[in-house]
């Protein structure tokens, strides 16, 4: 009789049915940015890129999705799934689609449908967007609209997560009461996905190539970061060109990765494979990485060494200048940070005024002693006119 | 040098080895391959019904199994 | 499960040049990707992919997390034993896994498009006579196929859901020869491996069916020629010899298909256009006696390639064979209510289950120790029954962790094994070993793979349900050995 | 930043008294939302009587059956915003906090009219309930203490690490091996005991932050030693807030302590009915307190300076400061250079805190929250002509052909769009949930300008994004 065991009954599924997974895709599309690096890694060759990694993402789980978002320079502008347009264009759309497909015969024979009909909603409302309106020089500097992409695709991501749940989907409709509705808190919605953790699971790549920096964004940015930590998604960012702070708090905090991919010159050397041999190197190498460090979902990296450096630069931006800053002051009322030293006496965020330490503001001598023997255990030279901050 | 026997492996609890042993030996030991413990036993693959189909009028002839009410009482009997 | 592993046991079963000639058609290397490899090995080959250079073995190895060696194992086995990664041993250089070079072009042209081999289907012509059909009517068409089979099926268990003639000779055939029902004297009985058939979900059945077809494909042919030649007149397709691969690849490629779209046979070789006839049977796609020049796949063939876990999230996307999947509901008092009218679920839950009343969209009844020994007797397991109580449980059900009453399942569990006092387990007993160190290590091995059922540390002996893996392993032990 | 995020207009003539409701059964602002502008006298009708009511007055209509299914989801979308529908008003609040936590261990907590006795549902919720805490105030400290057989015993020492708390009561709760724990709960509590063990505790904490005391009761008597009076003065004196969590039953002690620590609002005082209740009053208190007008002059805002280090890794492993372990990588003091091994805490060598700045960035959403949703009438949507969810890309419905007069359900809208006051944008009642209780951003203030009137003449061009207005 001790065939029964207790352990047999819970396993639903074996190991190898892998969840179906949502990849998110936020593409900065600052058009400014792109063409600096138009000699070594032209828009068009990533979007390439990213359509055969998104075919990738797709062909391994039929229940797998796709999302794609651009952070363009003013707005934020759906790729695909294509919004709709209202009644009218929608039609148009429709028949449109159909007509196209006649045409393409050859092509359709020969590409998965799926696929195709994906690469030509985001070649279509990219290039829609690219051409619709040429942004004003000054609006070309700003940064991408990354805090608003992400909560879209936060928002997005926690849709199909509902949807994915029979459980919530469920309470929702029959509304149950005092206990149902103590499920939608915001607490057990954490912990739901994660008890769900095994049902859907989705993640979001960043690719950023914008120099102009986000503190501007910081706490729409930080914000979304927390919520992308409830929800268990990973934000993986891909940045090509310079390392960004906060995109590396962002994706440390979520467990994403992180990796910086420049772009060799175009003459560099020829390692290309056969396959790639229709793609300059830097494409190849782009292409390469993506399916290398950015194509396991949440369930394969528990079971893969996931790439990226255990360094992460967590400085933050003080408030006052958006300088990144080290070591900074904050304001006890509204957590603010400033750089110092301080340039006012009330905290331009809340308004009340700071007191100050005195510590900071002045270089008392008997302090300053007392500095010196410590500045022996540190590396010494550095500016010691902050002081430290003694509670009362 | 390794050894590879193709079989049946018949898990079961000491007694009904027991059993199962007496039934090989009544039957010109073509049953059992091999025993290999307490409880575990080899069995020729071939054999493994006609085993079962033994071993299981030697239980109904041995053990009395007290009758239940088929209506209410579905799960208390067996524990 | 079940569905998976019987395609991989099919195709293991392949010789490598079979493998070869599947892999050049790109519809192939996306189902088997997507269908039959664990997910670790998806991501090897995507990673490997696009590398230029062979994967080193030891790179290889940190990639994946130490923990996860079971899963890297079982990985790394499949990928091998479908010809899809091997190893270069040269001996100056490292040791490094390679792409199967057939498969690698063909995912990639998948992915990226390209190639003139039409082999994601070509479409009919728009302006092609003869009306088009709707993916309403095309469900309609497949749903009422498939349960003409599995009538065919229960009815033979249950005399009164009797309803032979629905279905061709063929598919009766085929039936038999798949072992689901044995012709007793003109009267079909359903086996034990019919019961097991009856109870999976619908893209396992199907699938199932189509692996006994692929089986059986030179005598099916036959057999389905020979109905049908009262009716063709045409005595060439006799001497037709059916290809398994060339039909392997058209499974496939109707897997990677568009629901509701038209097809244009032309493309088709001459064996697929035959196999279009005992699919069309099947209701896996739907050839129009109006316009024979197209055809359309229906839903049983577009979710060909996808898996258990899709078709239970996205409802919209599996045809639910018995109109109410996902109806029953089980009390911790072992009664069980199904919210059903189709007379194919009452019949099989009535192969299980006592039923006492029937109301016009309500059957309830209750799981009794006789009712379950009774088809125990016939041959189901309580794992099957389980299982299909699990597949079919009401969204209300689903709520509770675990889905089903544990009691009730352990008491399941129990009944059937109550009568039995033993368990069997075919496979092989290893013993012998040279050194304790070979034994352990070979022991092991079989755990990894998760075919070692017992081990006896004492006696260095062990209990495995399959070999093959093991006997390479051991083989390759030998050779390394002197290495060593 | 976008302004729905640090902006906020006055919008409610109530004026400044508006978080203070006055009145018995405390959190029923919280809890039913709705409820606030139905009753006549909202907080002194109890519970049962209120459900009672609400029973009654519901008039016996046949329902349109076709119109039912419409209901039900309204009716579930209303009670999700019910959850939501709290006050966004930016109140300054106390993001640096110092709690004492104070458990009922007496034997009234054995109890069984919760399962399977309120003194493991306690328990229970007190673990979430830490790590919560901890999550939403990554910079504040807690220490438990517990009241048991009369005395007051600290569980666990003032500190900002959750799992110094969380040990202390899985210790607690399973016992710690030797007999220094009691088992279970045993004699009475004594309130008066608590209060001065917590003064004490709280006496050196700095100014800039909150005195907090949470005492959940479960008994109806408090055996004190002394006069409790004086030490409520004492406590008033030293600018404690003490809010109480008790269960089924109010007691007037309890209401005056919490009426008179935190200037006359009673709110504090929260009677839990059942284990769920009990849960969302504790919940509740994860959420930094605001601060009042006379508190605010007091701890004026300090400048504390802060280091934000860096991560780094080491080929060889170097001893940490904090344990004096070896580790291979962790963070640097920006000022003195020293390792430590994890965060927040303050550098071992130079007294420096050493913080990671998404732990402040934590506490943002309770100083810069979210302005509240507006419903969507659909004169309104005929304006603006949505026709999907700006966030998840949801179909809304259609606009009807004629006005079919739905009934009206107070907390949800009758075209199930929810628009940001903001950015004009329209949501679905999931983002609205999401956005404000997860993510505390507006997807449509963060990603472009406000969304138009569409033109009036319905052309729309081919871009896409047209009508949604963000081009």
């Amino acid at each position: 009789m001790d065939g029964v065991d207790a352990t047999v009954r819970g396993s639903v599924r074996t190991s190898s049915a892998a969840p179906p997974s949502l990849l998110t895709i936020i593409l900065d599309t600052n058009p400014l940015s792109w063409s600096h690096l138009s000699s070594s890694l032209p828009l068009s060759a990533v979007l390439k890129t990213l359509l055969i990694f998104v075919n990738a993402h797709l062909a391994i789980n039929h229940a797998n999705q796709v999302a794609v978002l651009a952070s363009h320079v003013d707005n934020v502008a759906w790729l695909y799934p294509t919004p709709d347009d209202g009644d009218a264009s929608k039609q148009s759309s429709q028949t449109n689609g159909h007509t196209e497909v006649a045409d393409e015969h050859r092509v359709v024979s020969n590409k998965y449908r799926p696929f195709l009909t994906i690469e030509k909603n985001i070649s279509k409302n990219l290039r829609n967007l690219l051409t619709s309106d040429i942004p004003s020089a000054e609006a070309l500097k700003s940064p991408p609209l990354l805090a608003g992409a992400l909560s879209i695709a936060l928002a997005y991501a926690n849709l199909q997560l509902l949807k994915a749940d029979p459980m919530t989907s469920d309470s929702a409709s029959t509304g149950t009461g005092a206990v149902g509705a103590a499920d939608l808190d915001a607490h057990t919605s954490a912990l739901r996905t994660a008890r769900s953790g095994h049902q859907f699971v989705s993640r979001i790549l960043i690719v950023s190539v914008s120099q102009a920096d986000l503190s501007s964004q910081y706490i729409g940015l930080m914000n979304s970061v927390f919520a992308a930590q409830r929800l268990n998604i990973p934000l993986d960012v891909l940045r090509i060109g310079e390392r960004t702070a906060f995109l590396q708090q962002a994706s440390d905090a979520t467990s994403g990765v992180y990796l910086t991919y420049d772009p060799p010159n175009s003459t560099a050397n020829g390692t290309n494979g056969a396959a790639t041999a229709s793609f300059s190197s830097a494409t190849a190498g782009l292409l390469q990485t993506l399916m290398q460090g950015y194509f396991s979902d949440v369930a394969a990296r528990k079971l893969l060494v996931m790439p990226g450096s255990a360094e992460v630069d967590f400085r933050a931006a003080c408030f006052c200048h958006g300088k990144i800053v080290d070591l900074g002051g904050v304001c006890s009322v509204c957590l603010s940070i400033f750089c110092l030293p301080l340039e006012f006496t009330s905290c331009p965020t809340c308004q009340s005024p700071l007191r100050v330490p005195k510590s900071v503001t002045t270089k008392p001598v008997a302090f300053a002693r007392r500095k010196k023997k410590k500045r022996k255990i540190g590396d010494g030279g550095r500016d010691s006119a902050a002081g430290t901050p003694v509670p009362n | 040098m390794v050894k590879a026997v193709k079989g049946i492996l018949v898990q079961c609890d000491e007694s009904i080895k027991a059993i199962i042993e007496k039934i090989d030996k009544e039957n010109g030991n073509t049953f059992i391959l091999e025993a290999l413990d307490d409880e575990n036993l080899l069995i020729s693959s071939g054999k493994i019904n006609e085993l079962k189909a033994r071993l299981k009028s030697v239980l109904t002839d041995t053990v009395k199994e007290h009758e239940e009410p088929e209506s209410n009482s579905d799960n208390n009997e067996m524990r | 499960m079940s569905l998976s592993s019987a395609v991989l046991d099919y195709l293991q079963a392949q010789p490598g040049v079979t493998f070869k000639r599947l892999y050049l058609q790109p519809p192939t290397v996306l189902a088997v990707l997507r269908r039959m490899l664990p997910h670790l090995a998806k991501n090897i080959i995507m990673a490997m992919l696009f590398m230029p250079e062979p994967f080193l073995e030891e790179d290889l190895l940190t990639w994946i997390r130490a923990e996860a060696r079971p899963q890297r194992d079982e990985a790394m086995t499949v990928l091998e034993q479908l010809h899809i990664l091997t190893l270069v041993p040269e001996p100056p250089t490292p040791r490094a896994y390679r792409l199967n070079t057939a498969f690698a072009s063909s995912l990639r042209q998948a992915l990226m498009g390209g190639g003139s081999t039409n082999s994601f289907g070509v479409p009919a012509d728009k302006d092609a006579p003869g009306p088009k059909r709707t993916v309403e009517e095309l469900d309609k068409w497949a749903r009422k196929q498939w349960e003409a089979i599995l009538y065919y099926m229960v009815g033979s268990a249950e005399r009164e859901y009797s309803r032979e003639g629905n279905i061709s000779s063929g598919t009766r055939k085929l039936l038999e020869m798949g072992e689901f029902i044995i012709m007793r004297g003109g009267r079909a009985d359903i086996t034990k491996g019919g019961f097991t058939f009856l109870l999976q979900e619908a893209n396992a059945q199907v699938w199932t069916l189509l692996i006994v077809y692929l089986e059986n494909s030179e005598s099916v042919s036959s057999i389905h020629t020979k109905s049908k030649v009262i009716e063709n007149q045409s005595k060439d397709i006799e001497q037709l010899q059916m290809d398994p691969v060339e039909m392997l690849s058209f499974l496939f490629m109707l897997g990677s298909l568009e629901l509701g779209q038209d097809y244009n046979t032309e493309s088709l070789t001459k064996t697929q256009f035959h196999m279009l006839e005992d699919l069309h049977d099947f209701g896996i796609v739907y050839h129009p006696p109006d316009a024979r020049g197209r055809f359309y796949p229906t839903r049983l063939a577009t979710t060909l390639t996808s898996s258990d876990a899709s078709l239970l999230s996205n409802p919209n996307s599996s045809l639910s064979m018995n109109s109410g999947k996902g109806s029953i509901i089980l009390e911790t008092n072992h009664r069980i209510y199904t919210y059903t009218s189709s007379p194919l679920q009452i019949a099989v839950l009535a192969l299980f289950a006592n039923l006492n009343s029937c109301y016009p969209n309500l059957v309830s009844g209750k799981l009794t120790k006789k009712s379950i020994q009774r088809a125990v007797e016939k041959g189901i397991t309580a794992d099957q029954i389980i299982d299909y109580l699990r597949t079919h449980a009401h969204p209300q059900m689903l709520k509770n962790q675990p889905v089903l009453p544990p009691t009730v399942v352990d008491q399941i569990r129990l009944w059937q094994i109550e009568g039995d006092r033993m368990e069997a387990t075919p496979g092989f007993l290893l013993k012998q070993f040279v050194n304790a160190n070979e034994y352990r290590e070979t022991a092991q091995y079989a755990e990894n793979l998760g075919v070692l059922v017992w081990r006896n540390d004492r006696e260095h002996m062990f209990f495995v349900t399959r070999i093959e893996q093991l006997q390479q392993y051991l083989a390759k032990r030998k050779t390394q050995a002197p290495r060593r | 930043m976008s302004d729905s995020d640090n902006e906020y207009i006055e919008d409610h003539s109530s004026g400044d008294d508006h978080n203070l409701n006055v009145g018995g059964s405390g959190r029923a602002q919280r809890q039913k939302g709705s409820g606030r502008n139905a009753t006549s006298k909202p907080g002194t009708r109890a519970r049962w009587e209120r459900a009672l009511r609400d029973t009654n007055n519901e008039p016996n209509v046949v329902a349109d059956d076709s119109r039912l299914a419409e209901n039900i989801s309204r009716r579930a979308e209303a009670q999700k915003r019910a959850r939501i529908r709290k006050d966004t008003k930016p109140f300054q609040r106390g993001i640096i906090r110092h709690m004492v936590l104070v458990l009922d261990v007496s034997e009234m907590m054995l109890e069984k009219d919760m399962r399977p006795n309120r003194y493991r549902v306690m328990l229970r919720y007190l673990e979430e309930y830490i790590l919560e805490f901890f999550e939403q105030n990554p910079i504040s400290q807690i220490t438990v203490l517990m009241m048991y057989d009369g005395r007051c015993i600290q569980l666990s020492e003032l500190s900002g690490n959750p799992n110094d708390h969380i040990n202390a009561i899985q210790k607690l709760r399973d016992g710690d091996g030797k007999d220094e724990l009691p088992k279970e709960p045993k004699g009475s509590p004594s309130l008066q005991n608590a209060l001065e063990m917590s003064r004490a505790m709280l006496y050196h904490t700095p100014k800039h932050g909150t005195r907090e005391v949470l005492i959940i009761l479960g008994a109806l008597l408090t055996n004190d030693p002394g006069d409790i009076h004086k030490t409520i003065a004492s406590c008033v004196k030293d600018k404690l807030r003490v809010s109480i969590i008790g269960i089924f039953a109010r007691m007037k002690i309890c209401t005056e302590i919490v009426s008179r620590t935190n200037g006359g609002d009673e709110s504090g005082y929260g009677v839990a009915t059942d284990d769920v209740d009990l849960r969302d009053l504790l919940m509740a208190s994860t959420s930094p307190p605001a601060m009042r007008a006379t508190e605010q002059e007091d701890a004026a805002a300090n400048l504390l300076v802060m280091g934000f280090p860096s991560r780094t890794e080491e080929e060889h492993p170097s001893l940490c400061a904090c344990h004096g372990e070896l580790t291979r990588g962790g963070y640097i003091c920006p000022r003195c250079k020293t390792k430590v091994c994890s965060l927040p805490q303050t550098c071992p060598s130079c007294q420096l805190t050493l913080i990671l700045s998404t732990h402040l960035a934590r506490s943002y959403h309770h100083l810069f929250p979210l302005r509240n949703w507006l419903e969507v009438s659909w004169d309104r949507v005929r304006e603006m002509r949505t026709t999907q969810c700006k966030g998840c890309l949801k179909k809304f419905p259609g606009i009807p052909t004629e006005d079919d007069g739905a009934d009206k359900m107070d907390g949800s809208s009758e075209s199930s769009r929810y628009e940001c006051p903001s950015c004009h944008h329209h949501f679905c009642v999931d983002c609205d949930v999401f956005c404000h209780q997860t993510l505390y951003n507006c997807p449509g203030c963060q990603s472009g300008p406000p969304a138009q009137v569409p033109a009036s003449n319905g052309e729309t061009t081919g871009d896409p994004m047209a009508l949604d207005g963000a081009s």
